[in-house]
């Protein structure tokens, strides 16, 4: 049985107790989503602004939820902005590889392949110290919300119509 | 006389688990399904190992014996409920399959666009969603006595809400809230206006002496593995007239009398709504457990889950004062022995993972009540509900496993 | 490699029950229900007595190992079919719930009056049923594939009537003849005329190693206690992209995303078909089954069946000559192990209760396929049915039986 | 456990072998009547005439069964010829109290009762014979089959617009 201390890392509770980039952004011009995790009721919701550049110019977290999912979405503002819209979809892509439990799987999936793959070329940095919660499957989701709310957040920011 | 709660906790295997380096299994969450005695353990066993078979339809001793265990079952629910007999006991596989075949069954048979039911702000979602459903497909109104302040349900404008509808339908007791409906009465209102009446008795009959002729309800559900029975049972009970008339639901083998390629006819009831095989271990362990609660007494269970509340919000508001918040109402006797926390603050999952690193087993999330979490106003609970195994110690743990959330998160 | 019956009896504690004074119980229903072995009640006694507490919603450690045990179970069963990923796997309480899923969520959605489905006259109930108030209801046509004079499924009309249905549902093995049909071919021609089709494998999964991409079938459906797992649980399989697309069926907790008093909106598959506390400990028994028939390994299990097939045909003539009458295919390799039999002109329940003062259980009745018993012009057969833990004594008990019958009755 | 010596007495089987009344009548002046066993699909025809005296002036059984239902059958057809209705049914009632297992009920049924007292006022006679058969709850059906056929038999011939 894993102990507390992997789950609730010093730096998890920091990022929870001050969140970063927290707030909102006028949408448009920023993109607004809406992440959802029905097991809890969990919500965030993410505001996202690409620059001319294609670069993250701004993003900001408003919602709520349980210590884990309010820390990755802080941690997850804070590693992408300044960030290539392709460099931010490799960081969810990594993300969400080292969050996967393969146990589960029946078929080698290729997601889970390229997510390793991409992993492995990613710098995680602070992130790293969300590993823990893949010892708590309950609580994957609760990590993972965010990073799903920006992948959709990055879609509809770069839409050809948006 | 007092439950003897140190024996109780004997006949319960998994209450010497020990979890996370010795701790103590301390098991608050029966609202969401109980613990199962060795008695139950030991009757499906036994019946395994000795009797079974497909029931109803074999000439052979042991599947007679299967038979005659299966039907006793079900006398044995009609006893413990009031029922005048077993003919109006259905087996289902949980409460929320009874109470979607009242709505797959009588609602479509009965409903059309536009009339309405009443169900309040406080269901499960096993009886939101099956109405939902059919409103979707009928265009059904959908009407909802609100809960109030005091948490109790608002009968304010009960004459209004339930002029004109054909159906009731109410929770006994709140699974958030532990506020306990006054079916009677609502029986009485539905009745007066024409209407038919349905309880979701799922944190009712477990906890509180049942007797449905009493409460004039006519259809009553409740499931097994929150009465320290199986899962894989529920049951709904309903008067023997509504189910004469009402059509078959899931078609299949046991509930015909014939079937031809061009056509069938239904077997008698209750058999018309059981197709196929049912769960046969399942109600010979769902007789043991009522044989366990019934040696309890019901009257006794009451008390003690009443007087262990009483300790709870005491102790708890001694402890932490403002800092804790129960969803629910605040006399114990109005209410059974669930108890929704809110904790400086403090997210609800947050607060499960470290009681449980404590051995403190308590619910956080939504507990399939989304639109009543929403009128209290928050995502998620932490909820911590009591049976007849719990006792002071474990509300104890439960205190000083929130001193341990406090110091993380606080 | 051959079963090594004699050390599998051993596994079945209900095999050492001796009933009528001292009479060894021999079993030869289990094409009705199996028994069980003592790995499958070890692992639900053991998930009762360790881990119990409701999946999904938990997050404390207990609730989290019962989930994990539950969807472990399901990718057992996705392995053990052939399933591409579990999530095409649903728990029901039984098959029959399985069909009747079908037919409410896809067959309301997707057909109307005057649309066509194909079954045969060798349905059970089961898979009829649903079919026959679906066509009260919508006015669907039903077409049937025949029966052959040696027993088998007649394919010569099967063009013609497969030509313009919107559905095929057929059992792969039937439960009164033992006849195997050519689901493969079936889903060809179902697939040819742009419909799908759904196997009812209750008598095939248990006894023959399945593959549902090889019987390219696009609905399986079987049951739990017919395959050595305990009463409460049926699974049904489908295509992803089709349970995607499907209404929901049974509304609750489990199956939703969100709740609002005016709406809800589904949850993932396959939670969405899963409405409710799910058979849990019956989801861990099943998980043993399928451990337990893995290691016999399916080749074998087939057969051993075929051999004891092949030898119960051949003794019983040998013995009985024109007395006694075959209700299905003559060649065991081309069926199951299942032994309708007529003899002398008694009534099976005269049979089946003489047999039962030997110990020896067989079904006597109309094994819910009335259609096919009036195709047949009997109103009921005799059958003995074979599994792991039957051998050739078991088959000698039955003819030994058949001799106090015709003493009494010939 | 019963042995099968309480169920298939001789005089059963007598019965069984030799069914009396065995046929049919032309239907009307018969009534006709079809009981049905759900559980095994035993059929029983039971043609009944009642003669301008009241009394049962034939009766005939067609349908088939197994043993139980066979010689309950024809033992019904020799115990009410010549009976009036009233006997008749007093009969019927006397052997449907002889047959039911009170066990299963949770009320005490009036029904129950009246059948109770017919049957301690009713002769049975070679009925008895019948009686080992409660001790196996399946085959109860199959005895009752076609007296509760007879009762409807009953009905119908002295139904006012018969
Ligand atoms: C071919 C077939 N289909 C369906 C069923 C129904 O199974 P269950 O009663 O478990 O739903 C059976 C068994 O009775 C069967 O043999
Ligand atoms: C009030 C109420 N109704 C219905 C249910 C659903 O019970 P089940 O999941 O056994 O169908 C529950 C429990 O979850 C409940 O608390």
């Amino acid at each position: 049985m894993p102990g507390l201390e992997d789950l609730y890392r010093e730096i998890i509770l920091d990022h929870y107790r001050n969140p970063r980039n927290r707030g909102e952004l006028d949408a448009p011009p920023a993109a607004r989503v809406e992440g959802f995790n029905p097991l809890c009721g969990d919500e965030v919701v993410v505001y996202l602004l690409v620059g001319g550049d294609g670069r993250v110019a701004d993003i900001r977290i408003s919602g709520q939820g349980c210590s884990i999912s309010q820390s990755s979405a802080s941690m997850m503002s804070a590693s992408v902005k300044g960030k290539t819209v392709d460099e931010a979809r490799a960081l969810i892509r990594a993300f969400k590889g080292m969050m996967s439990i393969h146990e589960q799987r029946l078929d080698g999936s290729e997601d889970d392949a390229a997510d390793a793959a991409a992993q492995s070329e990613v710098k995680m940095g602070d992130l790293e110290a969300l590993q823990g919660v893949v010892k708590f499957p309950v609580r994957i989701k609760c990590a993972t919300l965010s990073w799903n709310t920006l992948a959709q957040a990055l879609d509809e920011a770069t839409a050809p119509n948006a | 006389m007092a439950l003897d709660v140190a024996r109780i906790k004997k006949d319960f295997p998994i209450l010497d688990v020990e979890v996370h380096g010795g701790k103590r299994l301390v098991y608050l969450d029966s609202a969401s399904s109980s613990q199962k005695p060795r008695a139950v353990l030991d009757a499906m066993d036994r019946y395994y190992e000795t009797t079974h078979a497909n029931i109803h339809r074999g000439v052979y001793s042991i599947a007679e014996e299967a038979t005659r265990l299966y039907e006793e079952s079900k006398t044995k629910v009609a006893r413990f409920i009031g029922a005048p007999s077993a003919r109006g006991v259905v087996y289902t596989k949980n409460v929320t399959e009874a109470i979607n075949l009242i709505v797959y069954s009588w609602g479509r048979a009965n409903l059309r666009e536009g009339d309405a039911v009443l169900l309040t702000e406080m269901e499960h979602h096993a009886n939101l969603v099956p109405w939902l459903i059919l409103k979707e497909e009928r265009g059904i109104e959908l009407r909802f006595l609100p809960m109030a302040d005091d948490f109790s349900l608002d009968l304010t404008d009960l004459d209004r809400l339930v002029d004109g509808v054909k159906f009731v339908s109410v929770t006994a007791m709140s699974n958030v809230l532990g506020t306990l409906t006054p079916v009677r009465r609502l029986a009485e209102a539905a009745h007066a206006a024409g209407a038919l009446i349905a309880v979701d008795a799922a944190q009712y009959v477990p906890h509180i002496s049942t007797d449905v002729v009493d409460l004039d309800c006519d259809f009553l559900g409740f499931t097994g593995h929150k009465m320290l029975g199986p899962t894989g049972i529920g049951v709904l009970w309903a008067r023997d007239e509504l189910l004469e008339e009402m059509p078959a639901f899931l078609g299949g083998g046991e509930m015909i009398r014939d079937v031809r390629l061009d056509g069938w006819t239904p077997n008698e009831i209750p058999w018309k709504f059981e197709a196929g095989t049912p769960p046969i271990a399942e109600a010979v362990g769902l007789s043991a457990a009522i044989d366990y609660l019934s040696a309890l007494d019901l009257e006794a269970v009451r008390e003690h889950e009443v007087s262990l509340t009483a300790y709870a919000m005491r102790s708890l508001t001694e402890r932490y004062g403002d800092d804790i918040t129960f969803y629910g109402p605040s006399e114990p006797s109005m209410r059974g022995g669930v108890l929704s926390i809110g904790f400086k603050g403090i997210h609800p999952h947050d607060i499960s993972q470290v009681l449980d690193e404590e051995g403190v087993c308590v619910r956080a999330g939504h507990h399939c009540a989304k639109p009543l979490m929403r009128k209290l106003g928050v995502s998620a609970t932490a909820r911590a509900s009591f049976y007849v195994y719990n006792d002071e110690a474990d509300v104890d743990a439960l205190a000083d496993g929130l001193e341990s959330t406090a110091r993380l998160f606080g």
